[in-house]
């Protein structure tokens, strides 16, 4: 069956490009077109798994399984489920948006850039595909390689700095998830999900991994108090970076607190719940407010990413505690589900204002508010792009970003009123940071003759924008597309978390 | 009667006189030299004795061996020791600290 | 000792023969080497070469052969050995194909840094195959003997002589106590034969001997240690790494540390196997120390000769950990480690020696400032060796650092696994650096490098980088490999 | 007979096609073109709403329920985008649709000049469909999504000239304020969701009306039982509060004005602040379960009545003064529904649409014959310039202060009469609030009508200095003398006019006491104040005759001869008054000083608090911590890299010092293994 090998393809395909641009792409022109086309490519191949996925069917599917390391019982093993099937495409999307955003805003080394952003695009769809513990932490981490070149080479003033400290922190946490991988397999003598899933656990061995686990995604997501890295890194990050960072490197954080910690420590995230849910809430207050104080732009716009992702792990964490403490397993499945809608929402809603901010940089190559003011009156169509995402970075019902918070809300009251009153907190302060912004850079008189001086949209960035808004619209109005695409999945996790290790 | 442990005192002297010339001395690099056929020495006698007490020849035939190679080794010291005068015009141990951090 | 293994048995010879070859080859070397005029030099080059091969070729023959004594025991041909053997004898080519530019324009192309490579190589293959106290003291000393003269081989250079004087006089003073101790060995088992040592060492409160034992067991872990480079006997090593020739650094830090393994093997596991718990405390102890100091102060570094001196010593220290439950599995991911590491070092010296040119030395990080617009390619190579030495995966060094936390934490040891890890991390700033340089700072000078147009050595270099990717995905084989070797080789036979 | 589905979806999706099509192509199609498409489709979304007005009323159609499509599915909970389409319903989409295209029309006219004009038409049909699809929901999701969407298309009618900072400024905190009730709002959903299982309006009502639903509870903090009723009806209304701009949340509406004066007729007075009673009308099953939201809603309903009506009688722009009057006559109806007499509150919100529409035309009509000034003190005697707009200011300000016979007669003295009726909480507070209200309306209506359209001319009209355009006139000049304004303006008045005044007159009867809202509306036996009313109802000509006799009438003839004093014939002395009653004076012109209040507390607190978090939080513990331990490591190194010190003795030394520290290691673990 040919289709079985479809996820090695999508991985394979992007990492073949980005050789292929190294080496044929001498020329910046030849590297662009070259890279396009892969971005493409990966884009149209990635389509079937989505139109292919079969929700009737088994959960995982166009499953690869080829014996790799055999030591230690590691295998090159590829599936994906419903979850998976969305964040592979919502990442073959971005990428290809990116390439076509990065056209001429990368102009020194552009080889080098494309080459990192297909060997990131690749890397990316490993992690969401990897059924192999192993093969999964392999992806985890060399996404940092990529990325770290990218921020490094391209970045602003201060890249060296936040490129470090992104490199390290990442690093930091990830390392400790290894030694939780080695130890289950130590546990089980092999390395897939679904022995670790099925490793009886003490609930002292799960508390430790746990954690171990919580240091991995954590700061991957990131997640209250270790979110620092995200906004100097996002800050220095060539625009094509931030969204590659915001939009897919993000949700590696929450699919992995999906994958690992529930199915593997489930006694263990119970009774840490409260831990992962008051950071939550923690991150969507305090992050909130310093989101709204940012003078930087792409600061802002990182810290309402945190602020959001904080809804992911609330609606994953919340899942869990009612499906153990109250039974209530419609609830959990709806805290899932908008954990994973929030994730594919914030994909397109953080990538769409990074793309802005990334043409706004272009013409007046500064990322301060206060040098911007009346984009609207110059750049007519750029500016109800603006809008378009704005409101749905304030959750706006019929934007993709109201979907996921609404049903993270609906599930938290259903465990504790007072978690959703405070999950609430983000209608309004969401609005605060993310409209003030649009009453400072897109409303107002035009603010000085640089601005004025701003080219309207040219037809490539157009189409970068006008896709995201699609993306977002379309989640936004019809979002059953996307939750039953992947609620086999989460039935199936939902089941698991029903059943105590202990 | 001298015991096989008035050997190895012995020996355990010489070592650590041995060992104590090369870190106490701040004069030049010929005693380190003196020094380390010295610690060669103690161990010579470590094994002398063992093989005598011992009544086994092996140890004694290791003995021959680290002669042979204690004479191999003063040798390349001692070329290296030329180098180094050549390069610097000092043997002076406080004066060879150009390495370092 | 039965008087009749004494006998002389010419079958031993054929156990020998990749030995007997190599040390007739190199004879044959030296001599054809006295006819040559210094323009020659390539001849000599090209037979080195063929030497190693042949080496190579015999070594290949029986790599998979059961074990076998020779010369009553005081040889062994086992897997380990022949596994070690052969990546020894492909570093040391590594050395020759990598240094023959580089030496040539500092005019140091001389026969005896073949001959005394080659003798090193003899005596490194003789100490992994000790099979008793004399063959790894005569090893080990025509290796460091070989090593103190290759060191002082730029005979114009300060900084040579003085690493070269530092050497000999440390060096001396290790194996000073390495027979120190193995006289107590001696004394306390009457015997040099490693196995018997094994079998008769008894360390238990009542046994007769046992302050001897200890004492030997002491001094024979300083000597193990001084080779290996492990704190707190690691001090000769970064003005060593500093002062040599970058050639010799190369080999210093890479064949010579395969064969430090191998001794360390030979003398732990085959003479004091039994004692593993007390070694083991102190390897972890060493282990610690190397890899806080050597991750800690390569920070302070901005000699990149320098900087990857205390990064060897960091990944000692990892490769200790290995030890630690002195296991078949755990020794097999110690050797695997020092495998991997051989070869990261090499490709980051390798790339040192590919942009020095004469006159001019690239041992300092800011040397390398813009290099990936200046030489993408050769950037690429040396940001693949540095992500290696971090320990990022997909690279070849994730791996082996994975195969050895795997092992510490099997043996219980979790914090150690985590004082690992979290050395590791430190570790990343310096590795990181080195990428910084080349790929964010802008170039000192826009011009593209002169690479000498030595297609041998570039191939080689390039691949040698390129094999830390492939073996990332495909280091199943050679993990099997070492698996295997080990497997049937610990614990010994008494 | 049931209504057609297609005809549903064409009444939303009509002005959703025009918006698309003015919004997207505006640029391609032209300006008429833009106006064209969507006063097509909001007069078929209108036409057929009338339709199915009709339908419901005298055809015989039954309720319609059912839904378009799923909008997500996750187990057991289920949300969908789908239609209730009853007599509630069908009354707002007429008023809605009926509004909207009067207002359409009035655009041409009021906008005629505007560089926007395409934009605004393609949101103010958008604005259509947004509230089309909040009044036919049948579920909370659909209505949380029409109660957000019309907030936006409010937002950015608000900031629609968004090159004034002040436009801007008032569209944001519109927004933001909404939010706040929003955040009650979608609290209350999630009770509803939870404690009733479902999102759909029928499941919801019918779980309310198990017998035990009023007495289910829940403890929130340990130890305190709550009502689930008074939980979900509480935080549904705090919605409504932000909507429907009652106080506290108030602070919104009036800075609304700096928006164009359509959207402030058809958003800020007729249709989308009316949402919030429409809300809680629509939800009357689970109000009837807890009186102790009734009650709050009846003391924020009074209060907002009077107190946001006082601040009326001190403004001098045209267009506050009739926001402070729609604050105010929101607060009745909110008292109105205090009361449980939800459909007076609901009728008292169709007569005002159409009377306060008016009147914000009506007022934009002036501000166009005044060249877009806005500013009372500048007016004067316009009536005989625009005898149209003034003639029909009049009569919509007669129905506003409930002039018997005109259609605000009959609402709101059913509100005052209900609210005498009633017997709940905070009943008598409301009373004196409602009836001190009908005092200051007529006080502060007939001050707009005299300042605008009587007694002295206060401009000037200049002729000559035809070299500048006119925004470099100075306020108060003009560069020609104020006229009618152009049929495309008064038409829509003249339309609006009638129902102004025979709306109430012709619908009282069946609406307020005949039960004509059926099964919408669902008010328990004992709370049924209109129905006791109704024993007292015989005919509108009675109650007109009634009201005559009545002090509500009384007190607006007492306001109405006041203004008339003050204002027609002794201006003066409402400046004495002002200097005489200073602080009191003072304190309306602030408006009780809760914007600044607010603007310290949560705009200045906000970012205080995010400021501190930032740099106490992020900048010195976290990453003070993070950068601090990296700095740490790196002086570390440079201090510990010169025990390297380059002397051999100190190497050697380091060796022996290893040497001794394992022999001392193995010494102690021996000797331990021993003991």
């Amino acid at each position: 069956m040919p289709a079985s090998h479809l996820l090695s393809l999508l991985i394979w395909l992007p990492i073949v490009g980005a050789i292929a641009v190294l080496v044929f792409g001498r020329q910046a022109q030849t590297a662009r077109w070259l890279a396009l086309a892969f971005a493409a490519a990966t884009f149209a191949c990635s389509l079937p798994l989505w139109t292919g996925y079969d929700t009737s069917g088994p959960v995982m599917q166009f499953v690869e399984n080829l014996p790799w390391i055999g030591a230690l019982h590691a295998n090159y093993a590829l599936g994906a489920d419903g979850i998976s099937v969305a964040l592979i495409v919502l990442t073959t999307f971005a990428h290809l948006l990116v390439v076509i955003g990065s056209w001429g805003q990368i102009k020194d080394r552009v080889p080098l850039y494309m080459a990192a952003l297909l060997g990131m695009e690749g890397v990316l769809v490993g992690v969401f595909a990897a059924t192999d513990a192993l093969l999964f932490y392999v992806f985890f981490e060399a996404m940092l390689i990529p990325m770290f070149i990218m921020i490094g080479v391209w970045g602003g003033p201060r890249r060296i700095y936040a490129t470090l400290k992104f490199f390290i922190y990442t690093f930091f946490g990830s390392i400790f998830m290894l030694i939780a991988l080695i130890y289950l397999h130590l546990k089980t003598g092999e390395f897939s999900l679904a022995a670790f899933a099925n490793a009886p656990l003490s609930s002292k061995e799960q508390a430790w991994l746990f954690f171990a686990f919580v240091a991995g995604f954590a700061i991957k997501v990131p997640m209250w108090p270790v979110h620092t890295w995200l906004p100097d890194a996002h800050v220095e990050a060539p625009a094509g970076g931030s969204i590659i960072l915001a939009a897919i490197m993000l949700k590696v954080g929450g699919y992995g607190f999906i994958r690992f910690s529930l199915p593997i420590t489930p006694d263990a995230s119970l009774e840490y719940a409260w831990v992962m849910i008051a950071a939550s809430l923690i991150a969507i207050v305090y992050i909130g407010h310093v989101a709204l104080v940012q003078p930087d732009l792409k600061k802002l716009i990182a810290y309402s990413s945190v602020a959001h992702m904080a809804f992911v792990t609330l609606g994953t964490f919340i899942a869990l505690a009612l499906v153990r403490d109250a039974g209530n397993a419609a609830g959990a499945r709806l805290g899932i589900q908008g954990a994973m809608v929030q994730m594919i929402s914030h994909g397109f809603v953080s990538g769409a204002l990074f793309a802005c901010i990334g043409i706004m940089y272009e013409r007046m190559h500064t990322r301060m508010i206060k040098d911007y003011g009346g984009i609207g009156h110059v750049m007519p169509w750029f500016g109800a792009f603006w809008v378009l995402f704005a409101m749905a970075n304030c959750g706006l019902p019929g934007t993709s970003g109201f979907v996921g918070e609404f049903m993270v809300i609906m599930a938290s009251f259903q465990d504790q009123p007072m978690i959703a009153f405070v999950a609430a907190y983000t209608l309004i302060i969401g609005a605060g940071y993310s409209l003030w912004l649009v009453k400072r850079i897109i409303y107002g008189p035009v603010a000085n003759d640089h601005v004025a001086a701003m080219q309207p949209l040219d037809m490539r960035e157009w189409i970068v924008l006008a896709a995201f808004a699609l993306g977002v619209l379309a989640v936004g109005v019809y979002p059953k597309f996307l939750t039953d695409l992947m609620e086999p999945a989460v039935q199936q996790i939902v089941s698991q978390l029903g059943q105590a290790k202990v | 009667m001298i015991t096989l442990a008035h050997y190895l005192t012995l020996g355990a002297v010489l070592f650590c006189i041995a060992v104590a010339g090369i870190f106490i001395n701040r004069k030049n690099v010929i005693i380190l030299l003196m020094s380390i056929e010295l610690m060669l020495l103690a161990v010579n006698t470590n094994f002398i004795a063992f093989s005598r007490f011992l009544g086994d020849v092996s140890g004694q035939v290791f003995v021959f061996f680290i002669l042979t190679v204690a004479a191999a080794e003063s040798a390349i010291g001692l070329a290296i020791l030329v180098v180094l005068f050549r390069n610097r015009a000092t043997i002076n141990v406080t004066r060879i600290d150009d390495l370092k951090g | 000792m039965n008087p009749t293994m004494i006998a002389f048995n010419s079958a031993d010879l054929v156990t020998l023969a990749p030995e007997i070859f190599l040390l007739g080859a190199t004879c044959a070397i030296l001599l054809i080497d006295l006819f040559l005029k210094p323009g020659q030099r390539h001849i000599t080059h090209v037979l080195a070469l063929l030497a190693l091969a042949g080496t190579a070729g015999l070594l290949w023959q029986d790599a998979d052969a059961p074990r076998v004594y020779a010369f009553n025991g005081m040889f062994i041909r086992d897997g380990v050995a022949g596994l070690l053997k052969l990546f020894i004898v492909l570093t040391t080519a590594l050395v020759f194909l990598y240094s023959r530019s580089y030496m040539r324009e500092r005019k140091l192309l001389v026969g005896e840094f073949y001959l005394l490579l080659l003798f090193a190589t003899l005596g490194m293959m003789l100490l992994v195959s000790a099979g008793s106290l004399v063959t790894v003291y005569v090893g080990l000393e025509l290796l460091t003997l070989s090593s103190y003269a290759l060191v002082a081989l730029n005979r114009e250079s300060t900084l040579s002589s003085e690493a070269a004087i530092k050497y000999f006089v440390l060096g001396a003073l290790a194996s000073g106590m390495l027979l120190y101790g193995m006289s107590m060995l001696y004394g306390a088992t009457g015997t040099l034969d490693l196995a018997r040592i094994n079998a008769l060492a008894d360390l238990s409160a009542a046994a007769p001997h046992r302050t001897l034992l200890a004492f030997g067991l002491v001094f024979l872990v300083v000597g193990i240690g001084f080779k290996l480079g492990a704190a707190p006997f690691h001090m000769w090593l970064p003005d060593v790494y500093h002062g040599a020739p970058t050639s010799i650094t190369l080999f210093i830090s890479s064949g010579s540390k395969l064969a430090a393994v191998g001794m360390a093997y030979r003398l732990l596991e085959g003479a004091l196997g039994t004692m593993h718990t007390d070694w083991t405390t102190m390897l972890s102890v060493l282990a610690v120390l190397s890899l806080a100091v050597g991750n800690v102060i390569a920070i302070a570094q901005t000699n990149l000769k320098r900087m990857l001196a205390y990064s060897t010593i960091s990944h000692i220290g990892f490769l200790l950990l290995g030890f630690i439950n002195g296991t078949a599995a755990g020794i097999a991911a110690a050797v695997f480690y020092m495998i991997c590491y051989a070869l990261m070092a090499t490709a980051a010296f390798g790339v040192m020696m590919l942009l020095a040119r004469a006159g001019f030395e690239a041992e300092e990080i800011d040397d390398f400032k813009g290099l990936n617009r200046r030489n993408p390619w050769y950037a690429g190579m040396m940001a693949i060796t540095m992500f290696s030495l971090a320990g990022i995966p997909p690279l070849f060094g994730f791996f082996a650092k994975l195969m050895v936390l795997k092992v510490v934490i099997d043996a219980g040891h979790l914090w150690l696994a985590i004082v690992a890890i979290i050395f590791a991390i430190i570790g990343l700033f310096y590795y990181l650096r080195v990428v910084k340089v080349m790929y964010f700072d802008p170039p000192a000078d826009e011009a593209a490098l002169a690479l000498p147009a030595d297609l041998p050595f570039r191939w080689a270099l390039s691949l040698n980088a390129l094999a830390l990717v492939v073996m990332g995905v495909a280091w199943s084989p050679l993990l099997d490999w070492c698996n295997q070797a080990l497997a049937a080789s610990v614990p010994l036979p008494p | 007979m049931t209504l057609s589905t297609t005809v549903l979806l064409l009444i939303v999706l009509a002005p959703l096609a025009g918006a698309v099509v003015a919004g997207l192509f505006r640029n391609l199609i032209g300006r008429a073109a833009s106006a064209g498409v969507t006063i097509v489709g909001v007069a078929v979304s209108c036409a057929l709403s009338l339709l199915v007005f009709y339908q419901l009323v005298w055809g015989g159609a039954t309720t319609y329920n059912q839904n378009i499509y799923t909008w997500f599915e996750v187990g057991p909970i289920s949300a969908h985008i789908g239609f209730l389409v009853d007599r509630l319903t069908a009354m707002m989409m007429a008023v809605v649709t009926f509004v909207s295209l009067m207002v359409h029309i009035y655009t041409i006219g009021y906008m005629a000049d505007d560089k926007g004009f395409s934009r605004f038409f393609s949101h103010i049909a958008l604005f259509t469909f947004s509230m089309l699809m909040l009044v036919m929901s049948n579920n909370f999701l659909q209505l949380f999504v029409g109660w957000e969407l019309v907030g936006l298309v409010s937002y950015l009618l608000i900031g629609f000239w968004f090159d004034r900072p002040s436009a801007v400024y008032a569209s944001l905190k519109a927004f933001i304020v909404n939010r706040v009730g929003d955040f009650g709002f979608i609290l209350g959903i999630a009770g509803a969701l939870y404690w009733f299982g479902s999102l759909d309006y029928a499941s919801v009502f019918a779980a309310a009306k198990a017998p035990d639903a009023a007495n289910r509870t829940v403890e929130i903090f340990a130890g305190h039982p709550w009502s689930v009723a008074t939980i979900v009806c509480l935080c549904l209304f705090v919605g409504a509060m932000g909507k429907s701009a009652q106080a506290p949340l108030h602070v919104w509406l009036p800075d609304s004005m700096e928006g164009p004066t359509p959207i402030s007729a058809l958003i800020h007075a007729a249709t989308m602040v009316t949402a919030g009673i429409f809300m809680v009308a629509r939800m009357s099953p689970l109000y009837e379960l807890s009186e102790t939201a009734l009650s709050f809603v009846l003391f924020i309903g009074a209060t907002t009545a009077l107190f946001t009506g006082l601040i009326g009688i001190v403004q001098n722009d045209i267009k506050r003064v009739v926001a402070y009057s729609t604050l105010s006559q929101l607060g009745y109806m909110t008292v109105a529904l205090g009361v449980s007499a939800y459909a007076g509150g609901v009728y008292h919100l169709m007569t005002h649409a159409f009377f306060k529409a008016l009147l914000f035309l009506g007022a934009g009509s002036v501000i166009i014959a005044m060249h877009h000034d806005q500013d009372m003190r500048r007016m004067g005697g316009l009536a005989k310039y625009m005898p149209i707009t003034c003639i029909t200011m009049w009569l919509g300000s007669l129905a506003l202060v409930a002039a018997p016979g005109f259609s605000g007669f009959y609402s709101k003295d059913a509100i005052i009469e209900a609210v005498a009726e009633s017997h709940r909480a905070f009943a008598g507070y409301a009373w004196f609030c409602v009836m001190a209200g009908v005092f200051v309306t007529s006080l502060y209506s007939f001050r707009l009508l005299y300042m605008t359209f009587h007694g002295k001319e206060r401009f000037v009209v200049e002729h000559g200095g035809h070299g500048h355009g006119h925004h470099h006139h100075e306020p108060g000049h003009l560069e020609h003398p104020p006229r009618e304004s152009p049929w495309v303006v008064t038409v829509p008045l003249m339309l609006l006019a009638i129902p102004s005044v025979v709306i109430g007159w012709s619908t009282v009867g069946p609406a307020l006491f005949g039960g004509w809202f059926g099964d919408s509306i669902q008010v328990l036996p004992r709370n049924d104040v209109l129905g006791e009313l109704a024993h007292s109802f015989h005919g509108p000509l009675a109650a007109v005759l009634h009201g005559f006799t009545q002090a509500p009438f009384w007190i607006a003839l007492a306001g109405f001869v006041v203004a008339t004093w003050i204002w027609l014939y002794r201006p003066a002395i409402a400046d004495h008054a002002a200097k005489a009653l200073r602080p009191l004076y003072n304190m309306l012109v602030n408006k009780y000083w809760v914007d600044d209040l607010y603007r310290v507390l949560f705009i200045g607190g906000g970012q205080a608090l995010g400021r501190g978090l930032w740099k106490a939080g992020d900048t010195a513990v976290i990453d003070g911590a993070i950068d601090g331990s990296s700095a740490l490591v790196d002086r570390t190194a440079g201090v510990v890299r010169w025990v390297q010190s380059g002397y051999l003795y100190h190497y050697a030394f380091a060796m022996i010092l290893g040497l001794i520290l394992l022999l001392g290691g193995l010494w102690w673990t021996l000797a331990h293994a021993v003991a």
